[in-house]
């Protein structure tokens, strides 16, 4: 069940790529000699503090910072005018931008500092720069504003209804955008014509990703040079560089943005903040490093939450059970502003995933967009695809129990064929490849499906109630190619860079622009080039996360990073060992078509002649006898751009008991079967599943930012937003399938958000599956002890029955269960 | 993150610690025992009191000891040094039972019995057991000592007897005397305070339940004794039936309208747990019972 | 502004510093004395980031005043490996990739030894329970658990087969030989290695 | 959210529980926390300058209508308190502003709003009296709002305050009639409840809030 990790000195130099061997990131980060933003220190560094919007919706109408000012310890504090200074700005916009565009989009003006208006509880109104951060802490408590308290919403439905009052004077009623994908005409034929319909009315709930190292930056000015250098808590310095500089004004070149070890991010350090861009603006304009670390409540009311759907979804079935169409209709919040990617992920990243694993001849889906009072909502681990991956789960254990279909059946039954890839959905993406059979026999095998539905029988005689839940689950990773995204409204483009570089001692650095913050990249990537390079492992080490080092990149994030940051060193690779066949031809004085290159050799083909590559290198450098007109040297680079998406799978499956007395829920077993293509190091695949369901976890069981009426946020410290514990997980049983990506170098789709998008529906639908006796068929995220005992009472009192009468419901089992078969 | 500043004083002997409470009367004052409830107050910027007078450093305030047939345990001993003392297993089980679920690892290491009942969160474990213990707490002021029945010493949220220059010096259970304790949680996933925790002190002779009390935290205001399910109980043999139906009684005497009722959960759902949670904590007393039966 | 002067001994040596009433030992240790191994990650007294030890016991160093541990020894997982040599509870992170991130695992590393001092052999269960004031957001915790096995199992036959003894177990024998090892080496001894009595 | 109930104080006559309610020194000594309150113009008014102006007053509880009248809460006027809500060792100090809404025997209405360093409320309430067979009954409700940091961190607490705040009031203004109604047995017939004359009219309605058309 799990995966015995292996020592690299204990591994082939041939069998590197697969091998689930050690991390080699883990020795600092197990002795304390990591370096996180805020270990940082430099010389006659200064502490900033933020003075945040006490209202979710407000007027400023004054600021007073008279007090502030006149603290011992406090160097400055500048408020929206302080720093629209253009002294201070230069020629910077001052207002956070929005990295993709849609044609319907209302975009409005996002202040890095409130100006007269403030729109969530995180919104900035002035900051403090003081000798400690104590005394930085204090003065902002010393700042006194006048408010003007207006109407506000944290739910998307009342925003759009117009409870909220008026966010934005560009964006009449709180509408962001207005979206659709799919044939609207051709899924109402499917409905006109169904046998059996199912709808659904769900709250995909708004979540934090709570990383354990909170946000931070840390800035550093050079005025000699004008150089700026900013270290801070990125999943992807490049992409802050270059918004960065045009929100401060400082040009790119001059700007370094570098993540130091970054504990953790699942999505929400992929965005561009207003914070991260007051710390180097105050610090360029006081000549001082300054740091600014996020307090944990801070945290809650700044970090871009994920979900927050509101929606409504219809399935359409045959009498056979085949699914015939859907039938989508979401209000997406997106909180006060846009966020960097925040108008890609309810629409492009979630419309485009609504066929499932399903073959769905019409489907359409339309998105409304709504501006309210919760900080700008964006990708947390999943963005889009866990929501569409709920929802299709959920309809297809409704659809099931609707037709008279075991869930298990009626899933495969609906499947795209394994002759149909690659797949056309009918939401504009191609599937690559797939087999969707194969983890969903691999699942029910390891459950052991038939004994647990005589289980499940047996334990309700007892009054014990066992459910199953499946998620037959896709996902869509590595976002590309380029130009598509550029279709769809994407600013920026989706390829990888990397630079592979001998040195000419003949080990290697490798540069990548993607950045990790926990997902053992140093470990996977020197494992890719070792392979392709034929050379030791431990001759590759491996540079990310560092303006100033690589030469372009797009981060980590949508799980890109092994299927497009790993290709791109593949690519930069095999050109280096081009350029190096060639030199070793010429030393060999062959024709460069008849040298091979294996395992480290390149061979004259039918002699015994060979050179090792770490020799080529070396002559590289020497020059001393190099091919006419080729430069010394031995380094590529390359930027990769895939021509599609990746699509990994999987199947889920959760196995639980719930107590109708209590609401309380009790794992039994959970088992993960994903495929996700090729692995490169199966420990770590199997890590990032485990993490993955236990965010997916979370989401089921505990998790949701709750706001008051006043989009006051209420859940918002660990004492009251529920992080699951040790206690709150259970172990899990990992199994993989491998169906190789057919167009990336490496075969591999990607991983870093399967367990997420899979987990939660595979909860609930195990929990109405035990609780169908009662007949209960939904219950909402998170499904608190609470909220189950009330399905259980509410049903019940609508049956004009006695909830906790458990023998009742026994009869009724029985009969449905012989009706639901286990056929 | 950041507490605001404060003057810290650090008591040597519970009359300085008075003494500085009388000094210090002007100020908003506080006393520093674990900490566990006041700094993260500090923290979060809800409470930022003048003066701390650190009490955790008093000797006399530290330790488990028995006296004839009463356990004491000082204000300052902290969790952990009360589940290592087998004297504090045997005289005082339903504290121990609630000790063992309180917090986490780190907390029991740190935060004390004194602390707590001072503190009086309706979330606090410990004011349960002291009910079904029958304890005595000890108060010490400028007038020198008093004893408070834990029955008078709870007034209502974070309300106690405690007078304005007096501090929590021990407290004092009668001996179990072989009666079995219990506790039932039902912690919220977030803090890990009691939703409703049961706390149960049952002695039985023979089959029969001879003397059972029964307390809660979490559901009211302050923690609160159940006497319909002690009444209900007393004097029936200690089996599922007998359980079950003094169970049903949990919420009898108590008004929901008063219950609490927040985000972790609502006061309806409280009373269905405390129902529950009471089954749960008496159920354990009824296996334990067996337990030792088998065992002699 | 009340400052206090104050003797910490962190990892065995002794330092002396001048805080603020209100200095939590975290920013004592970590802005005034460098040890930023030990991490914030929330300050509710939730997450376990910080976990440290203080005379020996596992505690939240954020939910402490620098001022109450005058006079104490902290450990931090700074001193957990032993001139280059790892720790059992280290090697059992690594082995088992029981770290993503990295940002828990100092205060999870620091609860799980004194988890195994109590109970060197703590049952899966015991271990979820043992850790319950240390949150995680990368790993779902499993091998985290399979990590303070693998360590217990480590300590526990090293014990047995060696007839328990520390010094070699410890990878050498620092504890012993070590001439300004002073009372607070011993501790860390102590604190790594279940007693000879308790290891069956 | 919102809060109502009903408090119960035996012994006192409608129109004694309305006379009391209508005291702000009354009120304000029995407020928990409550360390002044006053009668401002200023609907913003200078908390500092406040805080000096009654730090040597002097008001006495008083049982005779004609001192209760002349500083009896009056419609639309604005009124100034600063309150201490102390829960455990949190003690936010709230700068607070009502205003009478509506005061028309034996109802009265009032909207309030009240800021800490890091946290306000805003707050709308109403109260009815009735007679009931030992004394009046209160019917009060409100509807209250907080912001800030009380809202973020201290929303468990919130609830369970607010009814000990109301609770310790009325128990509070129960006894203070007690302690009055002794105090006055030598003047009785001087009180609000003995009627009297034309010109006392007006008094009495001044300070049981009567509007002239609803006699």
């Amino acid at each position: 069940m799990s995966i015995e990790s292996l020592d690299p000195d204990d591994v082939d130099a041939a069998d590197i790529l697969g091998s689930a061997i050690e991390r080699r990131e883990d020795p600092a980060l197990i002795t304390g000699e990591a370096e996180y933003t805020d270990d940082i220190q430099l010389p006659e560094m200064l502490h900033m503090a933020i003075l945040r919007s006490q209202h979710g919706h407000a007027e400023i109408s004054d600021v007073d910072t008279g007090a502030a000012e006149e603290m011992d310890g406090v160097v400055a504090v500048y408020t929206h005018d302080d720093v629209a200074d253009e002294a201070v700005s230069r020629d910077g916009s001052l207002l956070i931008p929005t990295g993709w565009l849609l044609d319907s989009l209302r975009q409005v003006d996002h202040p890095v500092l409130a100006k007269d208006k403030v729109r969530y509880q995180g919104d900035a109104i002035a900051v403090v720069v003081a000798e400690d951060r104590y005394v930085a802490h204090d003065a902002t408590n010393a700042i006194d504003v006048d408010y003007e308290r207006l109407d506000a919403s944290a739910d998307p439905d009342a925003a759009l209804d117009g409870e909220a009052g008026q966010l934005h004077d560009d964006a009449e009623g709180n509408v962001a955008f207005d979206w659709e994908i799919g044939d609207e005409e051709r899924t109402e034929e499917a409905f006109d014509d169904a046998a059996h319909t199912v709808s659904l009315d769900l709250e995909n709930q708004l979540l934090i990703a709570n990383a354990m190292e909170p946000r931070a930056a840390v800035a550093d000015y050079h005025p000699g040079t004008d150089e700026l250098d900013v270290f801070m808590t990125s999943q992807n310095p490049h992409l802050h560089r270059l918004l960065m500089s045009g929100v401060i004004g400082h040009p790119e070149h001059k700007l370094r943005v570098k993540a130091p070890d970054v504990g953790g991010g699942f999505g929400c350090k992929i965005h561009h903040y207003a914070d991260e861009a007051l710390v180097a603006l105050v610090a360029r304009d006081l000549e001082r490093p300054v740091k600014w670390t996020s307090t944990r409540t801070e945290g809650y009311k700044t970090d871009a939450p994920g979900r927050g759907h509101v929606t409504t979804a219809e399935l359409a079935m045959d009498d056979d059970g085949n699914i015939t169409g859907l039938r989508v209709d979401t209000k997406a919040n997106l909180g006060a502003y846009l966020s960097t990617f925040a108008p890609a992920v309810p629409t492009y990243l979630y419309g485009t995933l609504l066929s499932g694993q399903y073959d769905i001849p019409a489907i359409h889906a339309s998105v409304t967009g709504a501006y309210t009072n919760v900080p700008p909502v964006d990708a947390y681990r999943g963005a889009g695809r866990p929501e569409a991956s709920f929802l299709v789960e959920r309809l297809a254990s409704l659809g099931a129990r609707e037709a008279g279909i075991d869930p298990a059946e009626f899933r495969k039954k609906n499947f795209v064929p394994d002759n149909a890839f690659p797949y056309q959905t009918q939401v504009a993406v191609e599937y690559d490849s797939g087999e969707y059979g194969k983890p969903m026999e691999k699942a029910l095998e390891t459950v052991d499906y038939d004994a647990f539905r005589e289980r499940q029988e047996e334990a309700r005689e007892e009054g014990r109630y066992l459910g199953i839940g499946f998620s037959c689950y896709i996902e869509a990773c590595g976002l590309a190619p380029s130009e598509l995204a550029g279709q769809l409204g994407a600013q920026a483009g989706l390829w990888e860079s990397s630079l592979v570089r001998f040195h000419p001692s003949g080990t290697v650095t490798a540069f990548c622009g993607t950045s990790g913050h926990g997902q053992g990249h140093g470990t996977t990537y020197a494992q890719i080039v070792a392979n392709e390079l034929g050379i030791p492992y431990e001759d590759v080490e491996v540079v990310e996360g560092d303006t100033d080092e690589i030469p372009q990149g797009m981060g980590t994030y949508g799980s890109r990073s092994a299927a497009v940051g790993g290709s791109a060193l593949v690519k930069s690779s095999q050109k280096l060992v081009e350029k190096a066949r060639e030199i070793a031809a010429h030393q060999l004085e062959a024709d460069p078509a008849d040298v091979e290159f294996e395992g480290g050799e390149f061979g004259v083909s039918g002699t015994d002649r060979s050179l090792g590559i770490k020799e080529i290198a070396q002559q590289s450098y020497l020059a001393h006898d190099m091919p006419d007109d080729m430069e010394p040297g031995l380094e590529a680079t390359s930027f990769y751009d895939p021509d599609n998406f990746v699509f990994p799978f999987g199947t889920h499956v959760a196995v639980v008991e719930v107590d109708p007395e209590s609401g309380e829920i009790e794992f039994e077993n959970y088992v993960a079967v994903d495929d996700v293509g090729n692995q490169i190091n199966p420990k770590i695949v199997e890590g990032q599943i485990h993490g993955g369901v236990a965010q997916g976890i979370g989401q089921a069981l505990y998790e949701g930012a709750v706001y008051d009426g006043n989009a006051q946020l209420l859940t918002g410290s660990m004492q009251d937003y529920a992080v699951p514990k040790s206690l709150h997980i259970p172990d899990m049983e990992t199994e993989s399938t491998v169906t190789p990506c057919p167009h990336n170098p490496l075969g591999v789709k990607g991983v870093g958000e399967a367990g997420t998008i899979a987990a939660p529906q595979a909860v609930v639908n195990a929990v109405t599956d035990a609780l169908e006796p009662f007949g209960v068929d939904t219950v909402e995220m998170p499904m608190t002890a609470e909220r189950v005992w009330n399905a259980v009472n509410e049903q019940a009192t609508a049956d004009g029955g006695d909830a906790a009468d458990a023998t009742d419901a026994d009869t009724a089992t029985d009969a449905d269960a012989d009706t639901g078969g286990e056929n | 993150m950041f507490p605001d500043e404060f003057d810290y004083h650090e008591a040597e002997s519970v009359s300085e610690a008075v003494d500085l409470l009388e000094a210090h009367a002007m100020e908003e004052t506080e006393l520093l025992a674990g900490g566990h409830s006041l700094l993260p107050a500090m923290k979060t910027g809800l409470s930022s009191p003048d003066v701390l007078i650190d009490i955790s450093g008093v000797d006399e305030l530290r330790g488990v000891s028995v006296d004839g047939d009463t356990l004491s345990v000082g204000a300052m001993t902290r969790y952990s040094e009360v589940l290592d003392d087998d004297a504090a297993h045997e005289h005082a089980p339903a504290l121990t039972a609630a000790i063992e679920q309180l917090g986490d690892r780190q907390v029991r290491n740190r935060g004390t019995v004194g602390g707590n009942l001072s503190h009086a969160d309706p979330a606090s474990d410990l004011p349960g057991p002291a009910l079904v213990s029958d304890a005595t707490l000890v108060v010490h002021g400028p007038d020198g000592e008093r004893s408070v029945p834990a029955e008078e010493f709870f007034f209502g949220m974070y309300a106690t007897d405690i007078g304005p220059s007096e501090l929590l010096v021990r407290v004092e259970l009668p001996s179990a005397d072989g009666a079995v304790g219990t506790y039932a949680k039902k912690p919220s996933p977030a803090s890990g305070y009691p939703m409703v925790g049961v706390s149960a002190l049952v002695a039985t002779d023979g089959d029969a339940v001879s003397s059972v009390r029964v307390a809660a935290n979490g559901v009211m205001d302050h923690g609160v004794r159940l006497e319909p399910v002690e009444d209900a109980l007393t004097g029936e043999t200690l089996g599922d039936d007998a359980i079950e139906a003094a169970a049903s009684y949990a919420a009898d005497d108590l008004d929901e309208a008063m219950m609490m009722d927040d985000l972790q959960a609502s006061a309806a759902f409280r009373a269905q747990l405390l129902e529950v949670y009471t089954k749960r904590a008496l159920q354990d007393a009824s296996e334990r019972v067996s337990a030792s039966a088998a065992a002699d | 502004m009340a400052e206090h002067d104050i003797t910490l001994t962190v990892n065995g040596t002794e330092h002396e510093l001048e805080v603020e009433s209100r200095t939590l030992l975290v920013h004592a240790l970590r802005d005034e004395l460098g040890y930023t191994g030990t991490n914030v990650g929330c300050e509710t007294s939730t997450c376990g980031a910080c976990t440290v030890h203080l005379d020996g016991d596992a505690v939240k160093s954020c939910t402490l005043l620098a001022v109450q541990a005058d006079g104490a020894t902290v450990d931090t997982v700074e001193g957990l490996a032993d001139h280059g040599e790892f720790h059992p509870i280290q090697t059992g992170f690594q082995e088992e990739h029981g770290l993503q991130c990295g940002y828990c695992t100092p205060g999870m590393m620091m609860t799980a030894t004194d988890l195994l001092e109590e109970n060197p052999d703590p049952s899966r269960e015991e271990i979820r329970e043992g850790l319950e004031g240390n949150l995680c957001r990368c790993t779902g915790y499993q091998n985290i658990v399979n990590a303070v096995e693998n360590a217990a199992e480590t300590m526990g036959s090293g014990a047995v087969a060696d007839g328990g003894s520390v010094e070699e177990l410890a990878g050498g024998d620092a504890c012993a030989s070590d001439p300004n090892a002073g009372a607070e080496t011993t501790d860390r001894c102590e604190v790594r290695w279940p007693d000879e009595g308790e290891s069956e | 959210m919102e809060f109502s109930g009903t408090f119960e104080l035996e012994g006192s006559s409608v129109e004694e529980v309305w006379l009391a309610l209508s005291d702000p020194v009354l009120v304000e000594q029995s407020l928990p926390g409550c360390q002044f309150l006053v009668e401002v113009d200023d609907p913003d008014p200078d908390f500092d300058a406040l805080r000096e102006e009654t730090a040597d007053r002097e008001v006495e509880l008083t049982g005779d209508p004609e001192v209760i009248a002349e500083r009896a809460f009056e419609e639309e006027n604005h009124y100034a308190a600063l309150m201490q809500i102390s829960v455990g060792p949190v003690n936010p100090t709230f700068e607070t502003v009502v205003t009478i809404d509506d005061r028309d025997y034996p109802k009265m209405s009032a909207v309030g709003e009240g800021s800490s360093s890091n946290s306000s409320f805003e707050m709308s309430s109403g109260m009815t009296l009735s007679e009931t067979d030992g004394g009046t009954a209160v019917d009060w409700e409100t509807e209250a709002d907080v912001f800030g940091k009380v809202a973020q961190m201290g929303q468990r607490v919130v609830n369970p305050v607010a009814n000990r705040v109301v609770k310790r009031f009325f128990s509070s203004v129960e006894d203070k009639l007690d302690e009055q109604r002794l105090s006055d047995a030598d003047v009785e017939g001087d009180g609000a409840e003995s009627g009297g004359t034309e010109s006392d009219r007006g008094l009495v309605d001044r300070v049981l809030g009567r509007s002239n058309d609803s006699d």
